[in-house]
């Protein structure tokens, strides 16, 4: 715990501040037309702020640096695609999960080697290493090579120099979108599924007010609003199959 | 305690006055125990072979290495080098005491021949920039080279950096000027402009000490010479004395191989 | 290269100039000349004969040379908050380029410094300057010579090196490159972009050096 | 800091020094050494009388120095492939330091072998010698003792580069402190054992220099 | 075309012969038209004011300064620079006749003594080691450092660091010693052992070029004197000729300001 209470002072400020990356689309980026910061985890983070009656100010951090970000108090609250784990959950306050995701196998368009997890093992698999889709890969008997990012993921990929990479349904399907490419397919699911949600200090109270304004969000249809302006689909609920 | 006495002194027969000068680096002896006195207006001419000491003997004078033991008297400043810790103001009073023209002569090269007479007295001394400039501008005339103020050093010939030199210590006004060695790196055509400076400060009554190897000059314009090995006088006279009929083997030897070096 | 990324590189050159103009020179500028201050003290502390002055120069010396400037970024903007101390993004970057700089020009000051003949420092002191007046009207004047191209290696890899700061929220050329990338994952076009930038930024630098050691050659033969 | 980071950094004490010494290590010392080799070229190559020849290095070594070493590791390792060159990490990251030390130890070498007095050239020329011999036993062995300490700068620096090889997949010092840190999110306490590790061998590089500085130096008086 | 003969010739009266010898840098012409022969066995002593060309003809006749115009033969290598382009091999053969001394001698700082002195035989002419050392040691014993073969050039005083440097340019067999005022940067005591070793080598019969101010030398040993001034040979003849009655007045002054320099 950072020492008094976070909600009061998020009150007294009268304003939130969340650490976003962004550089991540499309959940935290730049509109290239604009220049305004946007995304879907951007919008959500506004959406939460006006929930608590306060103003949102967002300050961009590298991923890298988000979490001492969040240490040092340079902001409340880290509202970009935080994935939930026991280790962070022992680390940091999290809340209730709004938006779950499932892992994909991004392949080579001409390659149909590969269609399950099953079929990873012993192959080259393209991970970021701060998202937890390398640990399943891992655990899938994929061979990984770690990158910066999902870009260079994408890089390696059709550069044949990895025969695929596990990663959110979300991010693939945007990358799709907005490059355009066909050379890249998602040739499988991988079952699993992971639960995003924000990230406070330790013991903060600030969780149990974000949690309600989350449960509000959901239940008149903001969240899921969103969800589909940025995804097409609905993906504030927990899948079913 | 230290002695420094800045205030008039009655009037003494000489203008410095140097006893049991020692001075060691590390283990090794430099100079062992030098006296020797200069009369105001004189000019004391010290000879002897390459690390004799020579050299030594000007620094501790300009208080640039700091002597061991004894006394240095100039003019009104006297150090006992015995008394420990010597201070930074006594180096000072005594340094202030003597103008110093190196062997290779240090000008300044960044700043004009103006400039590096004038830095003496105006950055150091403090005194009016303009007043400095007219001394300074009078002292090059002195040395033959009034046009050359606003060169650069590197603009000049050896022989005409080696007379800033000389003007550049003279700008502070000492009352004892030290050369060491002043015309051995010179080509042998630009050595006499040199000496010829040297001797008009001579006949103007100015104190000097000079190392040299200009035995000619030493005959002509020393009223004393002093011959120096390993560290200790071991010669001292008029130049008919110490050059035309030196007592002792060494000086004997020293003075022939330089007159004689192809015998 | 097809026509959307074209459009993506017309389009990002004046933001990226403009991050180039107002964060990434200001910042190499400042901390440049701050850090030339703290190298000189540096220097000058390392060359003290005074083992414990000149003992906490080399430790210092030692600590910045052997650490990566990232980790000295984020201890001084991550880390000093826990001891209550917080600067925001351009300050702190601020401070850790310019201890940064202090650090790695303190040895070319020093050695520089170092190149002056000593007969300078007696021929100056035999005038009757001072400590201090040497220095800075007899040493210093020369040992610029002698610092200026190994200093001017250190300005141009500050040049580079201000893009760390996009790690602690400073909003310099490279995170402006990186957002513009971000929508469209053209990240290899806009560093690429990015990188002539500093190149020329780097270039107008070298250019600066050698006007400068022309004029430090006036005085010294061809 | 509480129970769970200090089991981190213990459990990664381990993991780190492997990586130093088996990836961070060799990769700064092969590219250290083929980056000298680069080095000599070029500077031999802009020290020319042949306008073409020495346009041609000072180019190279404006790029290398005018833009960042990361976009330099990217381009060879993201980019050549799209010419149909590719490397795996390791090698791509050697060629890509190789370059950049190559650069930057070409201006110390030229300048190095620029303070050996010209009449040493002269003199190896009276007795005979050619230019390649003169270089090699006359000259070159002179010029090290001025090129040591910036050349071991250099070399600090690119110990602390290397950690840049990360991004294109080698799995060195950093990299690992990364993977420690990812599933809690602890970078600033792993980097800072990396920062130690960095510290360590940057220390025993520096003692390094002082004892070639020892050995360059028995053949001047003290 | 060039003309580089290496046949042996038939024997001729002159070691060297030069003529029409002319160079410039940039605008300013150094050397006008320069000519004269050298006997072999014979030693010629360069003389002249500062600047006058001295060194840049020693430089010419090693090919260290290529000539803009005339012939230089030594030996049996003759070059004629008025034929452009002058190439390498024609330098590295010309260069191969003789052997230089330095005024600052140059010596390699990072190699022993004897090192220095096979550095040429073994690196450039490809000789076997063993023999060039033992050669090495006898020539260093002709200049009396037979004791210093293992020591490092900064070990040793300025003479004998100029007699390494006198010894190391034997050792590549030279058919003519260069010497470019082997004495001027020494101590005055020093001359002597340096002047001595190039009297014995005269004395040996080797042909010999010398650049000095040491008159003294040229009256004892020159077989002929040159005296240079803006390029320029004004008189020539044997020393009692040129030194004692020298027939320009250029000369005559310049002889007056070496010797007495106070006047
Ligand atoms: N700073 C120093 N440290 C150690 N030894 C020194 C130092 N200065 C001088 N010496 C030694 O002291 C001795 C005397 O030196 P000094 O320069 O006074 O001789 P000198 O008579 O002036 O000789 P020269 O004619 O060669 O100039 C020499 O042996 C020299 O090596
Ligand atoms: N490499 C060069 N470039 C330009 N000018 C030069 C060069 N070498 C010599 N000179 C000029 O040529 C002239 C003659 O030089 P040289 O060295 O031959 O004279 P010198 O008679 O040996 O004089 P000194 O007695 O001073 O050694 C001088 O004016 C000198 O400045
Ligand atoms: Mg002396
Ligand atoms: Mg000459």
């Amino acid at each position: 715990s950072s020492g008094g209470s976070d909600l009061q002072a998020v009150k007294s400020a009268g304003i939130l501040r969340v650490g976003t990356e962004g550089t991540y689309s499309p959940f935290s980026f730049h509109d290239p037309r604009t220049n305004q910061l946007t995304g879907y985890d951007v919008e959500v983070a506004k959406a939460v702020a006006d929930k608590l009656g306060v103003k949102v100010q967002y300050v961009e951090t590298p991923w890298d640096a988000i979490f001492a970000g969040l240490t040092s108090n340079r902001f409340d609250a880290v509202v970009n695609q935080v994935t939930k784990n026991p280790e962070r959950s022992g680390l940091y306050g999290l809340s209730s999960t709004y938006t779950w995701s499932e892992g994909v196998i991004a392949t080579r368009a001409d390659d149909s080697s590969i269609t399950s997890l099953g079929a990873l093992k012993g192959r080259k698999s393209a991970q970021s290493l701060t998202s937890n889709w390398a640990e399943v890969a891992k655990d899938a008997g994929a061979q990984v090579e770690s990158v910066e990012g999902f870009t260079q993921a994408i890089t390696l990929l059709k550069q044949s120099r990895v025969d695929a990479t596990v990663n959110d349904s979300l991010a693939v399907l945007d990358y799709q979108k907005s490059t355009g490419d066909q050379g890249v397919k998602i040739a499988g699911k991988t079952g699993d599924v992971s639960e995003q949600v924000v990230a406070t200090r330790k013991g903060s109270d600030l969780v149990a007010a974000i949690d309600k304004a989350l449960a509000q969000l959901k239940s008149d249809g903001t969240l899921k609003k969103l969800s589909e302006k940025y995804f097409g689909s609905d993906v504030t609920v927990k899948p079913t199959a | 305690m230290s002695q420094l006495s800045m205030s008039p002194t009655p009037a003494r027969d000489s203008l410095v006055s140097v006893s049991g000068l020692a001075k060691s680096f590390g283990d090794h002896t430099v100079l062992r125990s030098i006296d020797f006195e200069v009369a105001p207006g004189s000019v004391t001419v010290l000879i002897g072979p390459s690390g004799s000491g020579k050299t030594t003997v000007l620094r501790s004078l300009n208080a640039l290495d700091v002597a061991d033991a004894g006394r240095i008297r100039i003019g009104d400043v006297e150090v006992d080098f015995a008394d420990r810790p010597v201070t930074k103001k006594q180096v000072a009073a005594l340094r202030a005491q003597s103008g110093m023209v190196f062997q290779a002569h240090h000008l300044f090269p960044h700043l004009s021949v103006l400039e590096n007479l004038t830095a003496g007295p105006v950055l150091a001394q403090r005194r009016d920039r303009d007043e400095a400039e007219t001394e300074a501008r009078q002292l090059l005339r002195l040395v033959g080279l009034a046009e050359k103020a606003d060169a650069y050093p590197f603009q000049l010939s050896g022989g005409q950096q080696q007379r800033v030199g000389i003007a550049r210590a003279l700008a502070v006004r000492p009352k004892l000027m030290l050369f060491d060695e002043p015309t051995s790196a010179l080509d042998p055509e630009l050595v006499g402009e040199v000496l010829k400076v040297m001797k008009d400060l001579a006949a103007q009554g100015w104190t000097m000490v000079v190392v040299t190897h200009e035995i000619r000059f030493a005959q002509q314009v020393a009223d004393q010479v002093l011959f120096l090995d390993g560290g200790v006088i071991v010669e001292r006279g008029t130049p008919a004395e110490v050059l035309t009929h030196p007592g002792t083997e060494r000086a004997r030897q020293f003075l022939h191989r330089i007159l004689d070096p192809l015998d | 290269m097809n026509e959307q990324t074209t459009q993506l590189i017309l389009d990002s050159l004046g933001p990226l100039l403009r991050a180039t103009v107002t964060s990434t020179i200001p910042l190499t500028i400042i901390s440049f000349v701050l850090g030339l201050v703290v190298a000189l003290g540096v220097a000058l502390m390392r060359l003290s004969k005074v083992r414990v002055v000149s003992g906490i120069a080399r430790v210092y010396i030692s600590v910045i040379r052997g650490t990566p400037l990232l980790l000295q970024l984020f201890i001084i903007f991550y880390g000093l908050p826990a001891l209550g101390v917080q600067f925001d993004p351009f300050p702190a970057a601020v401070i850790a380029f310019t201890l940064n700089v202090g650090g790695y020009a303190a040895e070319v000051i020093r050695s520089a410094i170092l190149s002056v003949p000593k007969g300078q420092w007696e021929a100056a002191s035999t005038v009757g300057m001072g400590y201090a007046t040497t220095l800075r009207r007899v040493v210093l004047p020369q040992a610029a010579r002698t610092a200026i191209p190994p200093l001017s290696n250190t300005l141009i890899s500050l040049v580079k090196d201000t893009s760390l700061a996009s790690t602690i929220q400073v909003t310099e050329l490279l995170r402006v490159a990186q957002e513009a990338a971000a929508p469209t994952y053209q990240f290899f076009a806009l560093y690429g972009v990015a990188a002539v930038y500093y190149w020329v930024v780097c270039l107008a630098l070298s250019f600066g050096q050698s006007g400068l050691e022309r004029r430090q050659n006036r005085y010294v033969a061809a």
